[in-house]
């Protein structure tokens, strides 16, 4: 099996249901011949041409709008936004016409279209390279919210994303683009959208997370467990639809809860979580669920460490979370 | 108020400035202007069109007076560049309505009984109850579902047409829009993908002087709106908006001209919002009404029916006959949506996603069990 | 003192600071001479000139993106946005450049910019007439949120977000634009941003609500109350900053909470506030906080009556968290 | 590659497809144009100018490389467009820049030591830390902040030119983005305020021929940038963008209408990007080096220069202490920045508002109580 990163898994996912479906076109800023930024699509205009895989003009409202109109002809579209942070352009055609189109229409338009766009900080990018808006998103009704934190778990969701019939929001980890690296079979196989999957076992303390903060809380464990903490740790995966059963299960077993995301705090994506966590097993919890995320600033240049969840602020939590 | 164009060629390379026309007031065809030919047959399916809409229009503003339709939003003086755009295009190829062209639907074969059932959102509304009334969608005939939100149809009726062309297929998109929507980013962003990929696209700009209360003036310092097309390498053309002989003229060349791989077209069609922005407006409170006098004579319906007479089609025992027959339909259309409930309750949880999350199948249990609003339906 | 509906509580407001202070200015659709869809801004334009009450060409992101614009050359600018549902094709100059300008300039270009809109269903107005998207904002560092119940708090707090140096999102709740009518002075007086208000003291659930909710909540209390039960009321007013502590003093005292909002619940504002209490309250809570919100689908045009959260299902909530 | 534009009167109007130009290749001014009169001290000045924009960018650009730099952006090869754009205006005047225009930060007064610092994001950095390398901000020049996000200062620009209209003022703003920048939603709406609102500002496209691999053609289908101005009912001027005196000519021309209360101009300046767009950029993977080279040989130092030597300006000598002095200065400049340390960390929650509210308050605390990375400084 080949040992891929996040940015090659995506490419293979792309690659092959490609290959698989004529209906699949991928589109957006500098994706064909330069293959995007951070080279997701690379390769794929000289297989597929240009009609596929098409460069567009700066702008992301037409980058969606014209994928809208795509997939209600019956294309598949794949759109590329070449950081999160600038999605927002497009807020209007994801939020007012992508997310409610099926439903406006009494059912007889739903538009597949899946959004790839790269978030997160870590990389020196400010506040115009670094942003995690999934709430926003989350709190969109029609659009599913997917984000995968290492290379197995990306082509899987990719591949299933495509193939659903909904609208997806797929955020892709770009700090650990190259880093998360990984064993990823060359065929086809999916991951079903709405799994969470525990990366860590322990009995102490539930630790949820996904994307980038999947690492910063496995690193987090070794640290915490070193002193003797027992953390489980699970990856949501997918943000929307939410794999409460998975969770609640976990909460009910450790009875505290740790959260982390690098969002910002208020109405982040945690405070779902935990409101939904103190709805449902305010019994169980033996200690105030703790939140640890990017502060309600903009994201910062020169001091993206302090900003960031560290592996020590997620470890501190745990512990004073394990102790309460 | 339109201005006298002198008759010219209709295809690009034209003045994007100057009005074209065929039909004068009387409804002759000016000099020196080739007519496209219309078979007898076509000219009074689109006079009964033409007259459906006005006595819809008429119908049901009255009923939305006397609080038995939520809202509406007429069309009343814009009638002709509904059935121009309409009658150039083939079943096959797709529309992108804006809210203020019934006469599109009707005329791809949309029913009364479907148009009033939406209008009521009862529990036969093709749209389920979803959307405000005038938000027709009607998949069936290749009728995109409406929007409130201006120009974000725009952008979508282009990569409909890329993907028809990705597709191998020779579809066209026809997209229609008022003035006001020029100044939004969608018309903008739509307008130059079609340009940089030939997108077989119609960009139909129904020129009627008001955004609600915002003149066409305060809209744009352009000369008029077809000469934006200039900033998109692709041809404008301004048409005279109630001379319908005109506009299926400029629809015929645009649609051969992206059917063959030519490229997109932006058409203003110059015409005038007669009635209020909706049932929820009252233009006296911003505009002159003998702005509007004026403009009610030079009637589209009227300029039609004389050409029809000129050409010994029409008659008046014809016009009743179609007044009478659109009557009937309309209230038996509309005694049908009256006597209908609302959709059921469990279908606010359908569409949307293509299956039930596990979250919104609690909320609809939750929905079902909680104490619920005596009457839920508010439609009439 | 003349009693005013919120409508003509903005308006007078928006007169006085015209008045006072020549740097305001109002622009958006049809606020001109029609006075806005709402007539909000009646009469302004006979007062103050076209050249302080500004009507627009149809595009919320130059409307918003001027008046970023005259905010840095130092006026006070107040667009109105004729619908919240409309604020979307903005989103990318509020939440990119309107929440970051002070920040990432170090703090020398502040940008006082007080967006006015509409929000809210019970209008009959469908998924583009009705929506609540305060929580996007609340989510966004930089902004504060505000959104008034009633006549004599529309005018002090929209007095207070002008004479501020932040960009203020002033929600106005239309559904009872007419219908909530007080007292409301002719002179000047301003309500602080960030204080909460108890409208109704009661002792044994904390009821949290804002906008038109408020009125809800009232009705459930008395259906309530006939039963014997005794809600506590908190109008917010300000989102954000939230006034955490009236909050938490009256969950220390009640152990109970019942939050109302009328957008989406998944990550709506009512997760934060229950993460929040969850957080710092955790050991005064007697039973599982209630979320009474709008359902997670586009807003529905016939059904809003069953989607609203109505006084019915708030007293629901009320009794079944009281009796926990 | 530039197209020889006949010259012709800078005045609208002009065809806006149609490339004006003063000096040609050899430094001389065409036959038949009138060159604006540039006093001697003013020449000198501006040829130190775009020597410091080049040798900074030399320079920053291999210390990227070498990894004491985070990010940078150079803009070698269109030098002349921020200098033909800074000239025309006055203190009081305002600037909207975009990424690639530190000329125009360098001619209003913003210091070596200040442009240092911003990259450094130290303590010193005029923003705090705050912002990406080359986002500078410097409000006492009425230099606004540079924002990633292409297009959001187009609007913005326009706002300032109607209070400063409102305000009774004559200042004037001038805005720069990027020929991709045009197919925002924000260059459309932003142009279109302008036109209805005869806002005195004037855009500056700088059309470089690249939007990171996008070519112009994939931009738009029109066939100049100018000619965009046509659809807001505004002037659109094609200037040749490595000619100094050009740009100088219709930019003055440009500034005089718009404070003499007769509106915007839409200017392009056709030049070339003869770099990569970021350090993070390797445009061979796209693009064709012999294209490059093309217009290595149209430099626009180098024509200004030659400009100089016909007016017995120019010397090796005065080159050279020019050189010097801007070395001596950049290297002083880049020797303080590096010695700083970060900004305190405590600032990170300063400016998010007026004043720090209770919530951000008690996050500030969380921050300085928590564990915190060793070394939080990452600037170098
Ligand atoms: C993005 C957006 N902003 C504002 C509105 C409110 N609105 C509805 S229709 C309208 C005017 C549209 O005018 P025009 O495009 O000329 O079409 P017409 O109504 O004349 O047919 C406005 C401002 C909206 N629906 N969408
Ligand atoms: C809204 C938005 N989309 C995408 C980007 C990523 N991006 C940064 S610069 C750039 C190209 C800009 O090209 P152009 O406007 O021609 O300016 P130039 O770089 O040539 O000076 C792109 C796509 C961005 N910064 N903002
Ligand atoms: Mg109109
Ligand atoms: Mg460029």
């Amino acid at each position: 099996m080949p040992v891929y990163n996040i940015i090659q898994a995506v490419n293979d996912a792309l690659r092959l249901e490609m290959k698989r479906d004529p209906r699949v076109v991928v589109l957006g800023e500098d994706v064909g011949k330069f293959g995007g930024v951070f080279r997701a699509t690379s390769g794929l205009y000289d297989e597929f041409g240009p009609d596929r895989v098409m460069d567009t003009p700066l702008a992301e409202s037409g980058i969606i709008g014209t994928a809208i109109g795509m997939a209600l002809y019956g294309l598949k579209p794949v759109p590329e936004i070449q950081f999160a942070d600038f999605i927002y352009p497009a807020y209007d055609q994801i939020v007012n016409e992508l997310a409610k189109f099926r439903y406006r229409s009494g059912g007889q338009y739903p538009t597949p279209v899946v959004i790839r766009t790269p978030y997160g900080g870590g990389i020196r990018g400010g506040h115009y390279h670094s942003q995690s808006p999934e709430a926003y998103f989350v709190h969109t009704p029609g659009l599913k919210v997917v984000i995968p934190s290492n290379p197995y778990d990306a082509k899987g969701l990719l591949l299933s994303a495509i193939r659903g019939e909904d609208p997806v929001i797929f955020m892709e980890p770009k700090r650990v683009y190259r880093a998360a690296k990984g064993e990823v079979p060359e065929d086809d196989y999916t991951i079903p959208i709405g799994q969470a999957k525990i990366v860590r076992e322990g009995s102490q303390v539930t630790l949820l997370c996904y994307g980038a903060m999947v690492h910063t809380c496995m690193e987090a464990a070794e640290k915490a467990a070193a002193e003797g903490f027992d953390p489980e740790i699970i990856d949501l995966r997918t943000l929307l639809p939410l794999d409460t059963e998975t969770v609640l299960q976990s909460v009910r077993k450790t009875g505290r809860v740790v959260i982390a995301h690098e969002a910002p705090r208020t109405c982040g994506y945690g405070a779902e979580l935990a409101a939904m966590i103190a709805e449902r097993a305010l019994l169980s919890l033996e200690a105030p669920i703790a939140r640890v995320t990017g502060f309600d600033t903009p994201f910062p240049y020169t001091l993206e460490n302090e900003y960031l969840p560290s592996p020590d602020r997620v470890a501190q939590a745990i512990k004073q979370t394990a102790t309460y | 108020m339109l201005a006298k164009g002198q008759p010219v060629s209709v295809s690009p390379p034209r003045n994007p400035d100057e009005v074209f026309s065929i039909l004068d007031e009387d409804g002759n065809v000016r000099k020196g202007v080739r007519a496209p030919e219309v078979p007898d047959e076509a000219c009074l399916k689109l006079y009964r069109g033409l007259l459906q809409v006005r006595l819809v229009d008429d119908r049901y503003m009255k009923l939305q007076r006397q609080g038995r339709l939520g809202f509406y939003m007429q069309s009343t003086g814009e009638e002709a560049t509904h059935f121009g755009g309409a009658y150039a295009l083939r079943d096959s190829d797709w529309v992108f309505p804006s809210y203020r062209e019934p006469g599109l639907a009707f005329w791809r074969g949309y029913s009364l009984t479907d148009f009033t059932n939406q209008l009521f959102g009862n529990c036969e509304d093709p749209v389920k109850g979803r959307q405000m009334p005038v938000h027709h969608s009607a998949r069936w005939l290749n009728f995109v579902s409406i929007s409130s939100p201006v120009g974000t149809q725009i952008p979508q009726a282009v990569g409909m047409a890329m993907a028809a062309r990705i597709s191998k297929k020779d579809d066209v998109a026809l997209v229609y829009f008022g003035e006001g929507a020029t100044s939004t980013g969608q018309f903008h962003v739509g307008m130059n993908f079609a340009g940089v990929f030939k997108a077989p696209c119609i960009f139909f700009c129904r020129n009627n002087g008001w955004a609600i209360s915002t003149s066409r003036e305060k809209q744009t310092a352009s000369k008029s709106f077809a000469v934006k097309a200039l900033a998109y390498g692709m041809p404008g053309v301004l048409v005279d908006g109630n001379d319908l002989l005109a506009i299926i003229a400029v629809m015929e060349d645009a649609v051969k001209r992206a059917r063959a791989g030519e490229g997109p077209t932006l058409v203003e069609a110059l015409t005038y919002r007669r009635g209020g922005h909706s049932s929820s407006d009252d233009p006296n409170a911003y505009r002159d009404p003998t702005e509007v006098a004026a403009w009610e004579a030079q009637d589209p319906i009227e300029r039609w029916r004389r050409y029809l007479v000129k050409r010994n089609l029409w008659s008046q025992e014809l016009h009743d006959r179609y007044a009478q027959e659109i009557t009937d339909e309309m209230m038996a259309a509309l005694k049908h949506a009256e006597s209908l409930g609302p959709p059921p309750v469990e279908s606010m949880f359908d569409d949307v996603f293509a299956e039930l999350p596990p979250h919104l199948a609690e909320q609809k249990a939750e929905c079902l069990a909680g104490p619920r609003p005596k009457s839920g339906h508010g439609g009439h």
